[in-house]
């Protein structure tokens, strides 16, 4: 169990609820990858539904943490509103602040980012800001009040995994204390289990799994992942040589082995 | 009759009226769902005092999937 | 559970048993991994142990498949008296055959190696050829009579994990049909995920887990990777993007989210 | 008396005769071991067939630790 | 010839005037280097140097373009008021625009950055910034009115070379009318023309330079390395391919090479 | 100028013939790399070209030394022949030693290439054997005789540049004396300058400037980067750090600048 | 007797005077120069313009080595 | 008659004879070849010597691009 913003939970991955084949896809997919927070947006009514609403059904019947988003949003004002709708609907002042800037790479704005997250903290929200890798952004979003940061490991869909391991390592080596999840960018369990090893506290990921071909395998696949690498970080990974080193003993090796 | 916009199509309304009047009005108003009028919040609290009127905007959400 | 050499077997993690703190912590940390096979290998007793073998009590109250090396062999000769040697000692007719061509990087001499293969096969052996990622070397020793074949990843003991993927995938396309275990030079979880994901059916190592300052746990986190990649493979990996894609439907998005 | 190398040490032993005769005279012999005289395994059916003589290297390996 | 900041100018290497062993060295450095443009900042005289600079002596001796610095600044405060003497004093108003973020990475902060850039162009200063490679932040910078860019390859003095490739990329396809400058991080020759290879303009380093056991030979390295990335930018390079491709021609071979 | 197997040459960059647009623009690209050194090979002659051989006479024209090939070669005997076939045409003893062990890799074949070498050695030929990456290989090439080795950098025509640099710097390390060359696989000047930087003493290709749309300006390009990367070797290059060293000067530093 | 900073350094001048006067009493002033009084640039032209004054920090900096 | 093969190509000569015999009665024989005859190399020394019959494989090379 570890702590997030004052909840145990016992998952590492943080999954998204969006691109599966079919709600019940989407169901057994979450439940096979044992998050304990799930990521869901707020848009209009799709006409055709009636009062209908069979993806929240099936998510409040996952009975996990809820983390809605402000994807879409280009602006502070847009990105605030969207938060308080949220905190209404879902009963949850958890929000995934996205404020994007740029429509192509779905960027963080990191001005936009900074002054959307001093407003919701000083309205009583507990932000997740999405936001790049850019220690300084970072710093200036802790100093805001956020416990917890969500940067990129590469833009958002690519499944490039982490593009900058230097600038995530220094983060993580700069903020020990704060809780740091890779957001974004993930494509295979090998990427999610490297955060891990690198001391991140967890991931979010959606794509990689909603978009597999077989959801279900695949979210057992991230789950085993994150445990992976959570292990290896806690034992202490060893270090990196050079230079060959055998691992069976040398020592008492057959006369016909000693070589120059 | 004046008219307004909900979720980005013209709507006719009698006259301007109380949000919670509007809302009863409508056919196949969804469970949960939030809702802004202008781009700002209005809290459920709200939606008796608050008067929508010629040209107002409200956007009534719902929980969609989300990454 | 998978084929390795006509014996049914659970687990996709091979591990070494040296290098251990002791032997304690190496039982409970081959038990934490999961591990089907064990390689060991054969040495001269040190003096001082008189007639006992606490190491092998240990290996054979495990009760998994023994894999027997010829780690320090440097020629075909000591190679193949080694082989047979355990063969008798161990009861078991699979050999990982070393055979060291350079006495720094400790890597396999080809020439060597194909030698031993066929005279080894010839005697009945199953050969698990302790190899480089040389495609022809690959099909030479599958020509041979290999049915596995265990390219390095990185010199032993480096931990650097799978310096040169593109010849792994090359090797791994163009041999669909043989087990292909990457052996050697694997540090982290994340580097024995990305192999499975590449479509490796196991990876061996000894190092990473035995020198890391809490092999039990490291242990389950090789285990845990493993499953990760696999799950990964079966389920199909989405393919890397250069254009970011949203996650969050635009669908439904409020007004002011319409941006040109 | 000749003299062989067991596992790389000098050894006595009295006369040239069969490995057998030269394993059961050792103190502290492995439960399980294997053995090479000068390069060859020598299978155990062979231990009283095979003769140990003068400057003979006999290897007496073990299960040990390997990667 | 290619135009900078209305100048015509002809090397795409800018180079730094710090860390050489004597000022010979650096004037000898610069002049094999080939750069028109030579970076300096300013600083407290030392006690003992009287009124003499030789230092700036040998500077002005090169005859080539300026380039002052506001390095070390942390504030909008100090940068603009470095700015301004440096204008005075070097009579250009041409300033390369650094304000610190972080003691450790010395990496930019993009808020004060941004600020400063803005007073500073109101001011009629030709602003080359120092930047991150955040394409919304490059975005606020062009905007503000900045027709060169500088964003970092890795932290100053590191020789990593571009850490963030894919991000540099999508900075040079987003903005392909600005002057966009690799500066910091460059370690070796190899490095630089790989910057002119992506489309960049131009190169600003120092200590790889300076820092070589024989900085007139590295310069001249250097000179070598942009003029090759330059020529391969402009003449077009092969797309890298997966599969290998004969070069030698297939057709007439001789019989005995008939495979099939 | 160094030595290359006892001829006092210029330049570093060895050039292919093949795969130009026209003859003419092949002599103007093989002229503008300033090799003096151009790889040929042997086929049967079109059935068009009646006795004239046009490329033969550009070739010769360039009076640069002739290094002959034996691509497409598959076994020992093939290559023996046609090596004794190149000497009596080129009337060279230098032979580029092509032996293909994979028909989509176009790898070497380690086992046919050593012995091929042994045979041509025997009869007094200069073999410049293209080989893998492989040490123990390599050793045993140089064992048998040979002065020079052509390592792949990628396979041929891939334009990948260096696919494990690793194996490449060891190879550098461990065989100082030898004369190296990679061969194979480098698709920009940053390739080739990389592969000078790491000591090899020159690069062999053919792709990357005979496929560029300009590749004369190409050739101008690489033969600029196999400068930078010599100078940069013989300069000496900065050790790569983890942690920013500041260039400009710390002491000196106004007031303002003095931060805890 | 009043006290200033220059460049950080405590310096005693008779009174209250133009910058410029401070200046000209300065032993090895260098050739090229740049003046912020009190962290604001202070051009050439202002010199005798601008009045130092009891605890002013003068900064007068020069050209120098910078990457 | 005989049938050779010159470059892959079947020909029809009038009777085994020497290759410098052959090489003669070529149309377009290129200035700069090298010869060999069954898979080997055949010097132009031997060109008299050497007699080309039935079935016999003549390869014909010239200078080509090669990377």
């Amino acid at each position: 169990m570890w702590n997030l913003a004052d909840k145990e939970i016992e998952s590492r991955l943080f999954i998204g609820s969006a691109l599966y084949p079919s709600p019940q896809i989407m169901t057994d997919a979450i439940k096979a990858s044992g998050s304990d927070v799930v990521t869901v947006s707020l848009r209009r009514q799709s006409q055709d539904s009636g009062n209908q609403n069979i993806f929240w059904d099936c998510i409040k019947e996952l009975d996990i943490n809820i983390l809605p988003n402000t994807a879409g949003c280009h602006s502070v004002k847009e990105a605030v509103t969207t938060a308080q709708m949220a905190r209404e609907l879902f009963g949850t002042h958890w929000i995934k602040l996205e404020v994007i800037g740029d429509e192509y790479s779905l960027q963080p704005d990191p001005f936009a980012l900074l002054e959307a997250t001093r407003e919701l903290i000083s309205q009583g929200f507990e932000v997740f800001p999405y936001c790049t890798d850019d220690l300084v952004l970072c710093e200036k979003l802790a100093e805001a009040g956020c416990r917890i940061l969500m940067p990129w490991g590469a833009p958002i869909g690519t499944g490039k995994g982490l593009i900058n391991p230097y600038a995530l390592k220094t983060l993580r080596q700069r903020m020990p204390d704060l809780t740091l999840v890779v957001d974004a960018g993930i494509g295979a369990p090998s990427h999610a289990a490297l955060a891990l090893e690198m001391g991140y506290d967890a991931v979010l990921l959606n794509t990689a799994v909603a978009q597999s071909p077989d959801p279900v395998t695949m979210a057992r696949g991230f789950k085993a992942a994150v445990a992976a690498g959570r292990y290896a970080y806690e034992a202490g990974i060893m270090p990196e040589k050079d230079l060959a080193q055998p691992s069976t003993p040398t020592l008492g090796t057959p006369f016909w082995h000693q070589h120059s | 009759m004046i008219t307004i916009q909900l979720n980005g199509e013209a709507k006719q309304i009698s006259e301007a009226q109380p949000l919670d009047q509007v809302l009863n009005e409508l056919t196949g108003l969804p469970e949960n769902f939030a809702i802004a009028v202008n781009e700002d919040f209005v809290p459920r609290s709200q939606y008796q005092a608050i008067e929508i009127t010629e040209g107002d905007h409200i956007e009534l959400l719902v929980p969609m999937q989300g990454g």
